[in-house]
């Protein structure tokens, strides 16, 4: 039982949702946790941004090459400055996801090396994709609290995703 | 932060020839008419439609315009296939004004001609059709318009240059 | 002096040489709409603004044929008048005296084989 | 902020902003290049700034945005129906795959049963598109390299599939014919027999394909150990599709996560072990063939029945609140649909996961110190295709 997965929270979402195992966390355990997620052997599928009543949701999709799972880690991020470590020097693929959920959401990505606008000719203020306040969802209504296991500490499945207390994840100084 | 050009249309202009005769005038014209050498200048999908024009079996050889050039410096005609977005429209200028008199404009397909499916309240990316950067001397609707649609483009501006057109007229085909 | 037709026909084919190059440019000067203005001076970059001039240093293996051409085709001209009058010559000191040309010359060959020109790896580090 | 270094004096041609952000880390004498939007060999509008030393390639770095038309932002305010017409845009060379991925993503949301008609309708048409796909791919790759007459083969076999396919779909390119609980239309006896008389054909022409280029000298010259990627940068980069399985791994989301029927089809996946260009272009074009047998026995064992689920929604719906992720195995790679829905007749949030935006990211890793010429050649073995990398 390592001390990052008491930091995190469990779910297991229904199988309508594709997704199997649903991980909460802080954003400054973000990069521990994909640098163990990498040395398990999962690439990075896509970084995706979700507009919500209570902030600003990051959704980093996992997946693997052997069995057909789907790991989500879901970051909550407060609406006034968004701000969330990089893991570009874990998955090099990230940055442009990164800087492009950073064109569409306003998310700065500290420690990302390139932070120009990916996508647009210029930022927008209002970033394109974030909603009105009156129109956000609740996450309760998009993640009912029935989906909700409890603290990842201990959990099986936790443990085997991200237990693993092994050497933390590379200091973004150094790009591998 | 300083960003792409603001969207400015074109600033050049054509200065007619030193000597101007009615008769080499109108020989030129219809040389240029047979021989047109458009600029490999596709954006999106009404790229590969017109990549198919050219292709055996439309084969546009016949007409005299199969020679795509990638250079503007050697083309005559810059046929615009796609969406012209904010971030290309600069570029897009630049490259008319570095094409040599005489030169045309053919705007392929509802993206270049409107906007096309792009266009909608709230849109910040899509310049909503491209004579608002460059003069078009010829319209082809279509999304992908077809390449036959795109074969009678290029009958509509010969027909412009040299002011008569040598095709016959595919008679509306009932039934078949 | 002796007028022959020959000096005509030379003359007509140098005018004809001369009609043949500047009479299309001439032509064209003249007969050609112009487009001026805007990006048209600008260098073609893929319609983005170049950076930097052309003027910068180039690898060496770009003038290789240059160099090539200096210490063959050079050498070969001052080889003529040598061989115009090798045969008469009698003693080693002529032979002599092309040799040590010739190989000064041949050192540009290492000299390039040394710097690299001849390889072209498929790619640096 | 003033960018322009003193070490490279530039007399007016400063270039534009991410130029100028380029050459702040670039060398002394080197020449900053722009293999810019309007390029032969970039599929597309792809700028890529190169810093050059003579014909090497010290370091790029791939511009984007250049086709970026807001796909993502257009899911929020259409109706679920209307976004079909999206996903026949997103990626125009395998239009259907992208339907798919939409059709699937609502369908597992709302849980919409399909047919096994529609089911098997559904791979016939997805696979002859692939074919399409990968026939576009060839002769553009080979026209890249420098060989004119291949794409003039291919293109004739993909006008005979556009023919096939016009039927059922309605459309030459962008395809926009799946709907939630089926097809729009079914498939006729006469689009049977073409499709079986397509398959009868293609295996002499591919046997020609390989004889005419495969073997080519030229081709293994410019293709052997180009590019090469191996697993972990595979890996780190979220790689797929067939980069992926030109570097050892067999990961293809038809055998992975297995979706409609391919799990009633048996079909090897073509693997090449060597992950530079010419495994890459050994893959595809064995993939064409695994295509053909998929197609052969699909219309083998094509079921009767509606090719449209009756009870399935029409026009403006509600789906119910929830999150669904479906994936489909693109010509390009994994494509992935994250839909999030309030409720309401508009999607909440669509997320598309682009193959080519994570194939295009290995680009400047494997790019760093070889040719220009090479780099032409590994960015065709990627088999991009731009709009879809910038949505």
């Amino acid at each position: 039982m390592s001390v990052l997965t008491s930091r995190l929270r469990l779910a297991l979402p229904p199988n309508t949702s594709g997704q199997d195992i649903a991980l909460a966390a802080s954003s400054q355990d973000v990069p521990s946790v994909a640098g163990r997620l990498l040395r398990k052997g999962w690439f990075l599928e896509d970084i995706c941004g979700l507009d919500m009543a209570e902030g600003l949701a990051l959704l980093y999709h996992f997946a693997r090459w052997d069995r057909p799972t789907r790991v989500v880690l879901r970051v909550l991020l407060p609406h006034g400055g968004p701000e969330c470590p990089t893991i570009e020097h874990i998955y090099p693929g990230a940055s442009w996801l990164e800087r492009e959920t950073s064109d569409f959401f306003g998310i700065a990505f500290t420690g990302a090396s390139n932070t120009t606008p990916l996508l647009l000719a210029e930022k927008l203020d209002p970033p394109p994709l974030s909603r009105k306040p009156g129109h956000r969802m609740s996450t309760h209504r998009l993640w009912p609290l029935a989906q909700w296991v409890g603290g990842a500490n201990g959990n099986p499945l936790a443990e085997d995703l991200v237990g693993d207390p092994g050497v933390e994840a590379p200091a973004p100084k150094d790009r591998p | 932060m300083a960003q792409a050009h603001p969207v400015v249309p074109f600033a050049h202009e054509t200065l007619p020839p030193r000597l101007d005769f009615e008769l080499p005038a109108r020989v030129f014209d219809l040389c240029r008419a047979m021989s047109l050498w458009p600029m490999t200048f596709g954006l999106a999908c009404c790229a590969i439609e017109m990549m198919a024009v050219t292709m055996p079996r439309f084969d546009l050889a016949r007409f005299g315009a199969e020679v795509f050039r990638p250079s503007p410096r050697q083309s005559d005609l810059m046929i615009v296939a796609g969406t012209v977005t904010k971030k290309i429209a600069p570029a897009l200028i630049t490259l008319y004004e570095q094409m040599p008199a005489p030169k045309f404009v053919l705007a392929m397909g509802n993206c270049a001609i409107s906007g096309g499916p792009f266009k909608h309240p709230g849109q910040y990316a899509v310049v909503e059709g491209v004579d608002r950067l460059v003069p078009v001397d010829v319209y082809v609707p279509g999304c992908p318009p077809r390449p036959e649609a795109l074969m009678e483009g290029i009958f509509r501006l010969q027909k412009k240059i040299a002011g008569k057109r040598f095709w016959p007229v595919p008679a509306l085909v009932e039934g078949t | 002096m002796v007028f022959s037709w020959l000096n005509v026909a030379v003359f007509v084919c140098l005018a004809a040489g001369i009609a043949f190059a500047a009479g299309p440019l001439g032509a064209s000067w003249l007969l050609a709409p112009r487009a001026i203005g805007g990006a048209f001076a600008k260098p073609y970059e893929c319609g983005m603004e170049p950076r930097g001039q052309a003027w910068t240093r180039f690898g060496i293996n770009y003038s290789l044929y240059a160099l090539i051409f200096l210490s063959f085709d050079v050498d070969v001209l001052y080889l003529f008048p040598v061989a115009a009058c090798y045969p008469q010559s009698h003693g080693w000191g002529p032979f002599i005296a092309v040799a040590v040309f010739l190989g000064i010359l041949s050192l540009a060959i290492f000299y390039f084989q040394r710097k690299g020109v001849f390889t072209w790896p498929r790619r640096i580090q | 902020m003033n960018f322009i270094p003193a070490a490279n004096p530039c007399s007016g041609l400063e270039g534009d902003f991410y130029a100028q952000r380029f050459a702040l880390e670039a060398h002394e004498d080197s020449l900053i290049l722009n293999m810019g939007p309007q390029h032969p060999s970039t599929h597309g509008v792809l700028r890529v700034i190169l810093e050059m030393d003579g014909e090497y390639i010290l370091r790029c770095e791939p511009v984007l945005g250049y086709i970026h038309r807001m796909h993502e932002a257009m899911g929020q305010n259409r109706a679920y129906v209307q976004y079909f017409a999206n996903m026949g845009r997103v990626d125009y060379l395998h239009a259907l795959a992208w339907n798919w991925a939409w059709a699937g993503a609502v369908e597992r949301l709302a849980g919409i049963e399909v047919p096994a008609r529609a089911q098997f309708i559904r791979v016939i048409c997805t696979e002859l598109n692939r074919i399409n796909s990968h026939l576009l791919w060839w002769g553009a790759y080979l026209l890249d390299l420098g060989a004119v007459t291949p794409i003039m083969y291919a293109f004739e076999d993909r006008e005979r599939i556009m023919d096939i396919l016009q039927e059922p779909t309605g459309s030459r390119l962008t395809y926009s014919s799946f709907r939630f609980g089926g097809v729009v239309a079914d498939i006729s006896s006469d689009f049977v027999r073409r499709a079986r008389a397509l398959i009868a054909r293609m295996p002499e022409r591919l046997a020609m394909y390989h004889e005419l280029v495969t073997g080519n000298a030229i081709l293994r010259g410019r293709l052997e150990d180009v590019g090469v990627v191996d697993q972990a940068m595979a890996r780190r980069y979220g790689a797929t599709g067939p980069v992926l399985r030109g570097s050892g791994v067999a990961y293809d989301v038809r055998r992975a996560e297995p979706y409609g029927v391919y799990d009633q089809f048996d079909f090897a996946i073509p693997v090449q072990d060597a992950g530079d260009s010419m495994a890459r272009y050994q893959v595809r074009m064995d993939e064409i063939e695994t295509s053909l047998a998929i197609i052969g026995q699909a219309l083998d064992g094509l079921p009767e029945g509606h090719f449209m689920n009756p009870d399935a929604p029409r026009g403006k719906w509600t789906p119910p609140v929830g999150e669904s992720y479906f994936a489909v195995e693109g010509a390009r790679g994994k494509i992935g649909i994250y839909l999030a829905s309030d409720g309401s007749d508009t999607p909440y949030r669509v997320k598309l996961r682009s193959p080519s935006l994570s194939n295009l990211s290995l680009f400047p890793e494997l790019a760093k110190g070889t040719l220009l010429s090479d780099a032409v050649a590994i960015l065709g073995s990627l088999d991009l295709v731009i709009p879809e990398i910038d949505r």
